[in-house]
């Protein structure tokens, strides 16, 4: 195209479905960091960026790649944001991404099956694979002395993923764990799931599940009929919505979520909030990066083709070169257009590793009268 | 021709009633049908002449393409049929004409639903009349008997407490018997003054207590004339009467 | 049963419809639209036999659609050797024991008179069949699920060509839909209604929980396919000269050659399932299915085995939903559990048969056409909807900025909107029952 | 042919058929007659297997049927009409009578795949046959008309041709002739006549019409009350003073009767 | 003691939150069954009609508490309610008037009106995230329980903790109020009956001279009044979000199913036995024989018949089996 073009970058979320409720502030997030870079003149030299929203779904990958494919062919997006759930990625991969090869970088994408897929080197997601975070969950509650844990999962394969990673992890350094149980989104009762949690017993309840979903069910049946009172909450749990609803009822809960040591997240969420949108939310922050990533990839390639801007993007978020923080995407395009070289950190500590994922640097957090606070980084 | 006079002056007419089922063909083909006050008309014919179409037509169940309806000097043509009720008019249709879900005594409530008065009195006059029906009242309408049921829906016509009454082949399937009852019981209602007007394919028996006859073929009039005139004319009697 | 000028219209407008997608917006879009349709008017077929032909209500169409998928993966999935050796044979054994139990349990109940000790032996049978199965069981599913629980973690499939396992796919939905109807087709149409939808719930449990069969919600991606792969033929010399010639450029030109290769190969499938439908829709026994829906009493008071028949109707419209779940998950190239849901996996297809016209052959296969190609174009007409709304109004205003918000929910709300339009004007489906 | 032995059908606390025991003999014309709510349906329906019995048996030619399914009774040659018309509304007055025969070979959905001609040159058959039926029954003109669409009494017609259409053994006709024009229904009674005289059929027909009773049956069996009251020739049954007391009345019927016979 | 735990123990993890979930079942199921027993169809919207009526009262609740209006220990909530009734009646109306009177009018095919259902659904299911959007709403004020786990540990002294909340206690008490009233006004009042009838023999109630489109606006009417009460008190215990209320639709409909459509009585049966189903089945008994059973036979396992993860099967299994042996649910629902 020519240089006045602008542009096209698709965000493909379940804007409608489960996990609607999710997806509103991860394409809001993706929008703040398309601004920004449009407010700094755009990328390869003034082509201002345009975002084309699509329909991911999350339940229906038949629907979520038809509009994928709509982006792609017909709207002429050169790169997409997306798609939210692992099922509806590894589909729009498989049958849009790689045939048209356009670089595709999922903000939350957990799936470890993710990590083996073949994807002609274009796919990378800004969220670890769960395998490594169900380690670290192990390892934090050991250290407290916990010994036996109920467990519950969001019956999908994040939770699924991260639960069996957990308890293998637990149960290797000596713990115990009483019930694994899984539960379903959306499904508004959970007496039954806590029934069981309550009576197999534990100290503490684990819960891999999601913040304004089936997990804020459990926790409020769980605090309801006095089942249990102190929570580990993994990164789908930790946001401002579960502090909003229960507020210090659950002190002295705590768990990780994904996130940079210093204060790229802090300030990442700070940014995105005077934007409107809900910073704290899950995934949110990987949104602004994943765009952020992605139109940089471009800059530094010098193109919108997708075998050069994917070779660019393991560049762009890894060392060597001058660290990128949120709201430093002018100084970053500067950098780029001067030949130098950048290291994106962003609010999610981008770093990728392996075929293309983000490695993994966590946050502890505690709940402590009512406010996550943060404990130390892993 | 006596009754053709008689008929500008009827209390409930269809006059040269044309129309059929929603956009199919016509049924009716400028057909009247006419009765006067405290009267029995009776409707006879073959099956499928439009006897019944005619009485759903009186009724308003059915759009008339040509024709009107007026009962008492006033034309109805136009109202609904839950109007027609309110000013007097009860039928009783030949199929599905009874609350099969509701008990005996329920389906007779909903006949006086118009009604603010107390309608005790004319349930029990009901009962008198069909005698089963007492025994079954919290019965399920749906569960009875074909005969009982025709009971039912005579009954749940009379709760009405009518000016003109129509009925749909109120006898069939019911037991000499009770078809005696029935009889006797619609004279003493037309003598009340009530308009009577039955199709009937017990018709012998209709057209002896019937002031006015009519013969319908294929939607039009073939014979009108008193219900005595129709028995005693041989050629109705042999084509329509069964001899 | 013969066409009409106007039916054939209709199919024109809406083949027009997603031509004009080609045109418009890109042929890419136009045969994945025209795919996917294929697929939904096969659906679309299946639940038309049930309904349309026989009056029975289903509405698990989403559990014979999720065993489709399954029938996928048991086939062409390589197997995997560590689980087979880990379990396989104690699982099958297991699975063995499990149904010689109910067998047995049956047959007591059928030989033995009745009275307590009859209640007693079941019990005894059920409780002993129970505690063999769950102790072979469990420790075998065990072992399976450890072996490399991120990538495997379950038995594999027969590593076969992918295209075998539509029949298979079919035969699968089929041999459940013969259980549920034994048990649950003496029901009235709401309550079989009921039934079927609870066991579709049972299948998608098992599918999301029995990691060992299909690794669960962990879900399996990278199905082989049964036609090439956009990135091989990009590299095909052959291929690229060929795509220069026509003037297409390369990724375009093959990611139509393989959704081409697909559509031949779902066309085909449709073609040989309708024919049969209509062979078998307008003879004699067509006619007696027909008779049974409108009175089953009669019907039964005129010689037919209303039972048996309903049976035998029920396993075809199942196995034909089953053929055509086989066939998406193997155009999705993934098996995913939890996807199956079942507004859209159920009542989507309701919608197509409702609104195609039930009883109606072609009118369910339009109806599949149709409503999909509305179920995917709803997204970007609610957004030029949207759009449209908000033109006149002042930037940065409230009401603008929240209807630009709230575009993502135009999605269903426009869907009910065109539903609710074309019913309106063919309250009958478009191309009614004659 | 039709031995029903101390039935008994209880609707809850209600017997409908109280003990009835009867006999239909092979060749016969039985009619069934009673006061509305006497069990006559109900005995029909536990003949015809749509109902099961509390107790009691039905034999026929000394076989044990009782609880068989109706399609089965089918086929042994047991048909049965609806007092409460069953037709298949949606489908044509023509289909309504071409479903009928059992065996066509178009009903198995294999057959209809790969043995078209067949199934063409019997379609041909039982369309001729059809038509025939509806010629007699004056319904000719209806022939592609939905079922659903007749009048009451051409509904009644259909019932009755639909028994027409196969070679039945025994027929159960409920009140066919409620609502069906006299003039035809006398044409109907010499047809029932014809097909029990040249092909063997046996009847048993509920009706309240005591003249059509009278023309056709022999003997008479009265009902009432679920039990079996009396026996006998027309003639007979209408003199008899319990009959008259419970179901025919001294009324005006009678009267017309009367008159109409003089 | 130990006896006395075990009980309690069974109370709190099973009965109390059986009888919540059932009775919020319930009231949705009476609005579902009203509509199939009168309208004669399977209302699929019935769950955005909840939403919508948990919405208007949300928004009315807010205006309230903006106001500084309060109920002390009762959610504010229960004064909005007559607000959100109205509006949601409103809307039901209007939807009748606009889409299904057509039908009516057409005599049209039940299943052709459940499909329109649905074309209601997804319309109501945009506007109701088009007016408040997608997350979880908390609109619940006043006290939360009756009596909480831990206050009831201090009071007896036991192990255990019983917790009941006030939602539990209103909803159970609503829903029995709703089904006395429903099931009075329609076997024992004109309207009620003209209601019954107008389902039975539509032709037939006319004739009688039943006005139809008033049966047809006051069932709509009471519908909505359930459906905003449903969804109101479901929304105070648990929370507001559109969604949930659509996954409700299912369970709703099972419990009417299964305690016989058309049938009042049937849907609070059918409420309660889908949600004990539910808990009991899945409960898993490790605690309770813990405190009955002496400690040699104490379990190693769960003592769980079956996993939660197949709970929502479990509960539609019992439905087969209830239904195999009463087809028409348990209190004789009709059959289209
Ligand atoms: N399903 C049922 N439940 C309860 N009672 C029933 C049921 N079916 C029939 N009955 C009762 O059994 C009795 C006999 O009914 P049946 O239909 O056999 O009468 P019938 O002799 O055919 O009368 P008719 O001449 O009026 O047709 C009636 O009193 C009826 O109310
Ligand atoms: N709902 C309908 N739609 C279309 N045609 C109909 C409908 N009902 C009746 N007809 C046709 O109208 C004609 C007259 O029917 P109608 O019911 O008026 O006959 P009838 O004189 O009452 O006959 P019967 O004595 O058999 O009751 C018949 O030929 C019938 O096929
Ligand atoms: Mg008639
Ligand atoms: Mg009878």
């Amino acid at each position: 195209g020519s240089h006045s073009e602008p542009v096209k970058i698709g965000v493909i979320l379940g804007f409608s479905g489960p996990l609607e409720s999710l997806a509103g502030p991860i394409g809001d997030a993706a929008d703040v960091a398309v601004a920004e870079i449009n407010a700094a003149g755009g990328i390869l030299e003034g082509r201002s960026v345009e975002v084309v929203r699509g329909d991911g779904t999350c339940a229906d990958a038949a629907a979520g790649t038809a509009a994928a494919e709509r982006l792609v062919t017909s709207d002429g997006i050169v790169g997409m944001v997306g798609a939210m759930c692992s099922g509806t990625t590894g589909a729009i991969l498989q049958a849009v991404s790689i045939p048209n090869g356009i670089v595709q970088i999922s903000p939350s994408a957990t799936s470890p099956g993710l990590s083996t897929v073949e994807d002609n080197g274009l796919f990378f997601r800004l969220a670890p694979s769960d395998a490594r975070q169900g380690q670290l969950m192990a390892e934090i509650i050991s250290g407290k002395g916990i010994s036996s844990v109920a467990l519950t999962y969001t019956n999908n394969d994040y939770g699924k993923g991260l639960a069996d990673s957990f308890q293998a992890a637990f149960e290797e350094a000596g713990g115990s764990v009483t019930i694994n149980a899984a539960h379903d989104e959306g499904k508004g009762d959970y007496s039954a799931e806590v029934g069981a949690l309550a009576s197999a017993g534990g100290e503490v309840l684990v819960v891999a599940g999601y913040s304004d979903g089936g997990g804020a069910g459990i926790i409020q049946a769980a605090l309801d009929s006095g089942a249990f009172d102190t929570f580990v909450l993994p990164d789908g749990m930790v946001s401002t919505a579960l502090t909003d609803r229960f507020g210090s009822d659950i002190d002295g809960s705590f768990g990780q979520l994904p996130a940079a040591a210093g204060d790229g997240a802090s300030s990442l969420e700070a940014l995105l909030n005077d934007a409107g949108v809900d910073g704290a939310s899950v995934y949110a922050r990987e949104g602004y990066d994943s765009a952020a990533v992605l139109l940089l990839a471009m800059q530094a390639a010098g193109s919108t083709d997708g075998a050069a801007v994917a070779a660019a993007v393991l560049d762009v978020a890894n060392a060597p070169g001058e660290p990128i923080g949120p709201g430093e995407l002018a100084k970053a395009l500067e950098i780029l257009a001067a030949g130098g070289d950048i290291d994106y950190v962003g609010g999610s500590d981008v770093e990728l590793i392996g075929p293309g994922e983000s490695g993994g640097s966590y946050r502890e957090i505690e709940i402590s009268g009512g406010e996550i606070t943060t404990v130390t980084f892993h | 021709m006596a009754v053709k006079d008689r008929e500008a002056d009827a209390f409930l007419i269809g006059d040269s009633m044309t129309g059929g089922y929603g956009s199919g063909a016509d049924i009716l083909h400028g057909c009247t049908i006419a009765v006067s006050k405290g009267e029995i008309a009776v409707i006879v014919g073959p099956n499928g002449a439009g006897k019944s179409t005619a009485m759903k037509a009186v009724f308003g169940m059915l759009n008339l393409r040509e024709g009107s309806v007026r009962l008492n000097g006033e034309d109805i043509t136009s109202l609904s049929p839950q109007d027609r009720v309110a000013k007097g008019m009860a039928f009783v249709p030949q199929t599905s004409n009874i609350f099969t879900s509701m008990t005996v005594e329920e389906n007779l409530e909903m006949g006086a639903f118009l009604r603010r008065d107390d309608i005790r009195g004319t349930i029990e006059q009901v009962y008198d009349l069909f005698p089963i029906l007492r025994d079954k009242r919290r019965q399920a309408a749906g569960e009875l008997s074909g005969g009982q049921r025709q009971q039912v829906a005579v009954g749940r016509a009379l709760m009405t407490q009518p000016t003109v009454l129509m009925l749909d082949e109120p006898t069939a399937g019911v037991s000499p018997i009770v078809m005696d009852e029935l009889f006797d019981r619609i004279i003493e209602v037309a003598r009340t003054g009530i308009s009577i007007l039955m199709v009937e394919q017990n018709a012998r028996q209709a057209l002896e207590i019937a002031d006015k006859g009519y013969v319908l073929v294929q939607g039009g009039n073939a014979y009108t004339d008193t219900g005595k005139a129709l028995l005693a004319d041989p050629e109705v009697r042999r084509t329509f009467l069964g001899g | 049963m013969t066409l009409t000028t106007r039916d054939i219209l209709l199919f024109c407008a809406v083949f027009g419809l997603i031509a004009a997608t080609g045109f418009f917006q890109s042929w890419n879009v136009a045969l994945g639209i025209f795919n996917m349709g294929l697929i939904s008017a096969i659906m679309a077929l299946g639940v038309n036999m049930q309904w349309g032909y026989a009056g029975l209500f289903n509405v698990g169409v989403m559990g014979f659609v999720a065993l489709g998928g399954l029938g996928a993966v048991l086939v062409s999935m390589p197997p995997v050797p560590d689980a087979w050796a880990a379990g396989g044979l104690r699982l099958i054994v297991a699975l063995l024991a499990g149904a010689a139990t109910i067998v047995a349990a049956i047959q007591t109940w059928k030989r033995m008179g009745k009275g307590l000790a009859r209640t007693a032996a079941m019990i005894a049978i059920l409780v002993i069949g129970l505690v063999i199965f769950r102790s072979l069981f469990d420790g075998a599913v065990e072992a399976i699920e450890r072996v490399d629980p991120a990538v495997s973690g379950y038995l594999g499939g027969l590593g076969l060509p992918i295209v075998l396992s539509w029949p298979v796919g079919g035969a699968l939905a089929a041999g459940a839909a013969w259980m549920i109807g034994k048990t649950a087709l003496g029901l009235r149409s709401d309550y079989l209604a009921i039934a079927t939808l609870g066991i579709a719930e049972i299948v998608i449990a098992v599918l999301k929980n029995e990691d060992w069969l299909a690794r669960g919600v962990k879900n399996v991606i990278g199905l082989p396919r049964p036609v090439p792969y956009e990135i091989d033929l990009q590299r095909d010399p052959d291929f690229v000269e060929r795509a220069a010639s026509w003037g297409a450029d390369v990724a375009t030109a093959s990611a139509i050659t393989v959704k081409l290769a697909y559509a031949g190969l779902f066309l085909t499938v449709l073609v040989l399932i309708l024919v049969a439908a209509q062979l078998a829709l307008n003879s004699p026994w067509g006619r007696m299915m027909r008779a049974i829906r409108d009175n089953e009493v009669a019907a039964e008071a005129m010689g037919k085995d209303v039972t048996k028949r309903h049976l035998q109707v029920f396993i075809l419209g199942s196995a034909v939903c089953g053929l055509a779940g086989a066939m998406m998950t193997t155009l999705d190239g993934q098996l995913v559990p939890s996807a199956y849901q079942p507004l859209r996996f159920t009542f989507l297809v309701w919608v197509m048969v409702i609104v195609g016209g039930s009883g109606n052959n072609f009118g369910a296969i339009l109806g599949g056409f149709l409503i999909w190609y509305l179920w995917v174009m709803v997204e970007p007409l609610g957004q030029t909807l949207i759009g449209l709304v908000t033109a006149g109004m002042a930037d940065g205003s409230w009401l603008k900025d929240h209807l630009i918000d709230s575009t993502a929910y135009m999605r269903l709300l426009t869907m009910g909107v065109v539903l609710l339009v074309v019913l309106r004007f063919s309250p009958r489906g478009l191309i009614p029952e004659r | 042919m039709i031995v029903v032995e101390n039935l008994h059908k209880h609707f809850g606390g209600f017997h409908a058929v109280d003990g009835a025991s009867l006999e239909i003999k092979a060749g016969t014309i039985t009619g069934l007659i009673g006061p509305n709510g006497a069990g006559k349906t109900t005995l029909f329906n536990v003949i015809a297997g749509r109902l099961p019995p509390t107790s009691g048996r039905v034999l026929m030619n000394g076989e044990d049927i009782t609880g068989l399914p109706p399609h089965e009774l089918f086929h042994k040659g047991l048909l049965r009409t609806f007092q409460i018309a069953h037709e298949f509304s949606s489908m044509t007055v023509r289909e309504n009578l071409m479903m009928v025969p059992a065996d066509q070979t178009g009903e198995s959905i294999w057959s209809s795949w790969f043995h078209r001609g067949a199934i063409r040159e019997q379609e041909k058959a039982l369309l001729d046959k059809a038509d025939e039926v509806l010629d007699f029954l004056t319904i000719d003109h209806l022939r592609d008309e939905k079922a659903g669409n007749l009048s009451g009494g051409q509904k009644k017609l259909l019932e009755l041709g639909r028994t027409m259409m196969v070679d039945a053994r025994i027929v159960f006709l409920d009140e066919v002739g409620a609502g069906v024009n006299r003039t035809l229904l006398n044409t109907i009674g010499d047809a029932i006549v014809r097909l029990n005289k040249e092909r063997g059929y046996t009847f048993c027909m509920i009706e309240h019409d005591m003249d059509f009773i009278k023309r056709l049956c022999d003997p008479v069996i009265v009902m009432a009350e679920g039990k079996v009251l009396a026996e006998g020739s027309a003639d007979a049954i209408m003199a008899n003073e319990q009959v008259i007391e419970a179901y025919l009345g001294t009324g005006l019927k009678n009267k017309v009767q009367a008159e109409a016979g003089a | 003691m130990d006896l006395l735990n075990a009980v309690v123990a069974l109370l709190n993890f099973v009965i109390v939150p059986a009888v919540a979930y059932g009775s919020q079942l319930a009231l949705g199921a009476l609005g579902v069954t009203l509509i199939y027993g009168i309208l004669r169809f399977s209302n699929f919207a019935h769950g955005d009609t909840m939403a919508f009526g948990a919405m208007a009262t949300i928004l009315a609740t807010w205006g309230l508490q903006a106001g500084g209006v309060s109920l002390g220990p009762l959610p504010t909530a229960l004064l909005a309610l007559p607000v959100g009734i109205a509006a949601t009646a409103l809307l039901v109306l209007a939807t009748d008037k606009l889409v299904y009177k057509f039908y009516r009018a057409q005599k049209a095919k039940p299943v052709i009106l459940v499909i329109v259902s649905m074309g209601v659904m997804f319309v109501m299911n945009g506007l109701v995230r088009f007016i408040i959007g997608v997350d979880d709403q908390q609109f619940a004020d006043g006290a939360r329980f009756v009596i909480s786990a831990r206050d009831f540990r201090e009071m007896t002294g036991l192990d255990e903790g019983l917790a009941i909340r006030t939602a539990t206690v209103i909803t159970v008490v609503v829903a029995g109020i709703c089904v006395a009233a429903l099931f009075w006004f329609l076997n024992h009042t004109r309207t009620g009956k003209s209601m019954r009838a107008f389902s039975d023999n539509e032709d037939l109630a006319l004739l009688s001279g039943i006005n139809p489109e008033r049966v047809v606006a006051i069932t709509w009417i009471i519908v909505a009044a359930l459906a905003t009460i449903a969804g109101v008190l479901y929304g105070l215990d648990k929370g507001f979000k559109p969604f949930t209320y659509f996954q409700l639709l299912l369970p709703i409909f099972a419990a009417a199913i299964v305690g016989g459509l058309g049938s009042p009585l049937g849907a609070i049966a059918g409420g309660f036995l889908i949600a004990f189903s539910e808990v009991t089945i899945t409960y898993a008994f490790k605690k309770v024989a813990t405190y009955v059973l002496p400690e040699a036979l104490e379990p190693q396992g769960l003592v769980q018949l079956l996993s939660t993860d197949y709970k929502f099967a479990v509960s539609f299994a019992i439905l087969v089996v209830v239904l195999l042996f009463r087809p028409t649910g348990l209190f004789q629902g009709k059959a289209v």
